[in-house]
């Protein structure tokens, strides 16, 4: 069914505005989605229609814009709901981004379950903001801090992996897709093992949320975290899934506003979920924009999208090995929308400045991921990464911008 | 007469009003009829807690119907609880659990029962149709004594 | 020189869109101005602008529109550090809101200065956002929670405050401006007999940041914190300003993306101000959405706004005296933007929802701020709050309003 | 030269290029012109620490003027950072202090000195005007001695 809607990429381009616009007077070719992604006009339009027409402060108002403004709220809170396919719609805690919903976590699920002398696990191919949070709270606790080391081929150890499940992590957290690497983990197979044990997992979703159909129950991953802005949705909003007895037995992380429930001098009782995780006035307008995105999503088929991008990395991986002394970084077999890459030892910031002046925009340097770099001995790479928009004949513009930087570079 | 009968009794006396002032003086109207609750009842215990408005709520039940009383501290909120208890009041378990609020959608106040409106008339809802369910399993467990 | 601007109500309210729309039929009367505020067109539009041409993730990026987009977003710091008049840019650090500053300082500023048996004050007029979080702490820290009690006009008990500043808190905390009283502070008398003591000062400037002029360095407060969205800005973007000392001496906050310097698996070192405590992709759109609606003020002149409110609000105070059994909550004369009262027992909810089908939108309830509810007996008052494009029309509406609701109720 | 003659002499050689390749070509090759910092002070002390290229700078003062070497892991940077050596080197710390890098702008190459440019690059200015008030210093005391 989904497999039957056409994929009309000029149609999905003529709807995202900033992707028409020259930069030194060459048409963008935007490289960089793994940052953030551009928006379609309607999450644009979403957000003017809410602060023309519907702004005002949600919950507890009586008057009709709030009540409405409420509604509209709780009903994205469905949307998203729906989307990861939530057992519970309280399940969804909406939050500032990726980097938010994990040091919530980090915070308030270590309190709930790490003690001196316990572990917590990550990997070593996490974003800063998968990896410090829970450094920091091992060197707060005195727990030990257990990274699983990756392979030449960019993959998680997962022999490696097993043997750390021995010294009982009280939480494990891994990224889903590596927003270096562009490899896809084995998730279900590391949450069933970490179930064994009945440690739950918390996934970083940022790098897969828009690149492929994503099934909490199905995974069964106790938390999952993401940011709106790198799903075509506005910036300042993230969500975080919990599993409802996770998040009833965690304590609050931030308090005032709407997460309060009875106030008196010397304590405080707090509302339930999912309020009791959303202090202070929320971001609804991009939380509304978050809605749109997903629908937006929807419309065009998560599936094609997939489809869409695994033919233009594909392609990509092609035309990048036509170039001379280009080796890739990571090269396990199931990547997505990534790719790092570097070329004999020119450094990343020339090229990327160079291609820059030619109207492509990538990314160069250590990505926010230093314990990657420190794995493969190098400082930074030149990273692509696609969303549902780019096209081949970008691909070509890029490579052929990469081929004449390195000739000016060699 | 049924649930449903009521329910209908009550959209006709609305379809009268097309000003929401009439409608809402007569919500207040209602609330001076409703069931009172007794003093001894009127405390935490039986307290649902809006964050706006605060309802008191009991049943009794005679082995075969059920009879609300309440209160509310707000006097609109006090006359939607009134209406929810002519319409489910003297009925028997079956039937309160049978049944819906749809008629609060016809009159226009649907948006009190929202769980947005922290007013507590939703978890009323909830509460009468709990002690419907309670009473239904005390009558099934005393027809099989 | 600021003076001699004319204030052309009519110019002003015609910039903001959503003042322009019905609701019930009704010409809608927005009069909850302390919870949210509308927003002129410019500041949409400038969202509008960031979305469809310049939308990019900043700071690292090597390409044109992630350059463009950090010279911009450190631009808006620019901006916000001259409107408050900081020593420095760099002590302007970006948060969500005003609960996401606060939490923040409680959880840094705590973890610097407060051990067990010490103790923080902050008063009994606080919304839950600066009440709740310096709680919890003292809570988690076994140290003292001091609130400084309320006088029967609503002021903070300025003789008591004396008294216990003789138990050397650590920290204090008050509301430039009560978010239910409005009630005006004397915050420059309270931070100065603080400083005798070297104890600094945190000021909620949640609900004074638009209505009056603010120089931080003039007022010596240690920090101050507010939110975007009640000063004409987009949602989901918030400041806290601090002391340069104070904010190199504390620990960061949140972990991740630009807050980190050099990550290896043992340790992190951390980046300077402000992006120390700036972890994760910022918010940038609604950040020069804020950079906007300050130069709109500006351009409005914020005395002039202030002259403009407190026209507003002695006539709706004189307006509402001549309704039956009508007292205010809060009576002190330094008194801002804020109205709050209760008539005869009618329960405030009754009264808004009657006046909320006239088309009026104040708030009713606690505002968020149960202690003070406390102090005075009540469950909930009814509140109206005025902002820059409110008219005299509109309190003559709305007291009519009350009038006939009360009528209804009695 | 003056200070401002090499700026303009940099200025005129730019204006030969209208396109960014050329002038990138030329940066390039003007980084292999850079006067190298000898290897024994190639190390963290002498390091400026850009987010994505680094930078190691290295000053003397023969008691009159002060002369620079360099060096970057990024060869833009590092053609750029010789322009920077080009301009200052061998002159007075009076005269290093009293000029800018005006002329940066004036070949389009400003955005590589601002803050948000992890290069190193601005860092590496504030270097050199430091050590020219440090030697600036010097020769006062050692003028007073
Ligand atoms: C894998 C991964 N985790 C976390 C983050 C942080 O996301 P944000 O900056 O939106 O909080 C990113 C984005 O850079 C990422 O790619
Ligand atoms: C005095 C005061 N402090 C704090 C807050 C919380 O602000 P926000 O919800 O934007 O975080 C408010 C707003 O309701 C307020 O009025």
């Amino acid at each position: 069914m989904e497999n039957s809607k056409r994929f009309d990429i000029q149609n999905i381009r003529s709807q995202f505005p900033a992707l028409h616009q020259q930069v030194y007077n060459k048409p963008l070719v935007y490289l960089d989605n793994a940052a953030t992604t551009q928006k379609p006009q309607i999450v644009i339009d979403r957000l003017k229609t809410w602060y023309e027409m519907e702004n005002s402060n949600i919950h507890r108002g009586v008057h009709y814009l709030s009540q409405q403004g409420t509604v509209a709220f709780e009903s994205a809170r469905k949307t998203v709901s729906t989307f990861l396919n939530t057992k519970f719609t309280h399940e969804i805690i909406f939050t500032k981004g990726t980097t938010d919903s994990i040091n919530l976590l980090a915070s308030s699920l270590g309190k709930l379950l790490v003690n001196e002398g316990d572990a917590v696990l990550v990997s070593g191919m996490e974003h800063h903001s998968n990896f410090v949070p829970w450094q920091q709270l091992c060197i707060e606790r005195k727990a030990n801090f257990l990274v699983v080391g990756i392979t030449g081929t960019g993959e998680i150890d997962i022999e490696q992996y097993k043997l750390l499940l021995e010294k009982r992590p009280k939480i494990i957290s891994i990224a889903h897709i590596s927003n270096v690497l562009g490899i896809i983990n084995p998730i279900e197979e590391m949450i069933r093992l970490a179930h064994n044990y009945d440690i739950p997992v918390v996934i970083d979703g940022a790098q897969s949320v828009c690149h492929q159909k994503i099934d909490v129950q199905q995974l069964d991953c106790d938390f999952f975290a993401f940011s709106g802005h790198k799903m075509y949705a506005p910036m300042g909003v993230g969500v975080l899934y919990g599993k409802e007895k996770w998040l009833n037995a965690m304590p609050p992380y931030q308090f005032g506003g709407e997460m309060v429930s009875q106030v008196s001098r010397q304590e405080t009782t707090f509302n339930e979920l999912p309020f009791k995780f959303e202090a202070g006035t929320p971001n609804i307008g991009a939380v509304l924009g978050l809605e749109t995105a997903i629908q937006f999503i929807e419309s065009v088929g998560i599936e094609q999208i997939a489809v869409h991008e695994e033919k233009l990395i594909r392609y990509a991986l092609k035309k990048l090995q036509e170039i001379d002394r280009l080796r890739f970084i990571g090269n396990a077999l199931k990547q997505a929308s990534v790719i790092s890459f570097l070329i004999g030892d020119i450094h990343p910031y020339d090229l990327g400045m160079i291609i820059d002046k030619l109207g492509i925009a990538i990314r160069t340097g250590h990505h926010c991921a230093q314990p990657v770099m420190e794995y493969f001995g190098i400082h930074g790479t030149m990273r692509v990464s696609f969303a549902m928009y780019n096209t081949f004949e970008e691909i070509d513009t890029f490579v052929a911008a990469v081929k004449k930087a390195a000739l000016m570079l060699e | 007469m049924t649930i449903e009968q009521t329910q209908q009794q009550i959209i006709d006396e609305f379809s009268m009003f097309d000003d929401w002032m009439d409608k809402y003086n007569f919500l207040i109207e209602m609330g001076k009829d409703c069931p009172l609750i007794e003093t001894q009842y009127k405390t935490n215990n039986y307290l649902i807690n809006g964050c706006q408005s605060r309802v008191w709520l009991h049943a009794s039940y005679d082995g075969k119907q059920i009879s609300f009383s309440a209160d509310s501290d707000a006097v609109i909120t006090k006359g939607i609880v009134n209406l929810l208890i002519r319409v489910f009041n003297d009925h028997t378990p079956e039937e309160i659990l049978a049944s819906d609020t749809a008629f609060l959608d016809k009159i226009g106040l649907k948006e009190h029962l929202s769980p947005t409106r922290s007013n507590g008339l939703l978890s009323m809802v909830k509460q009468m149709k709990l002690y419907a369910q309670v009473y239904q399993l005390k009558s099934i467990q005393q027809s099989h004594d």
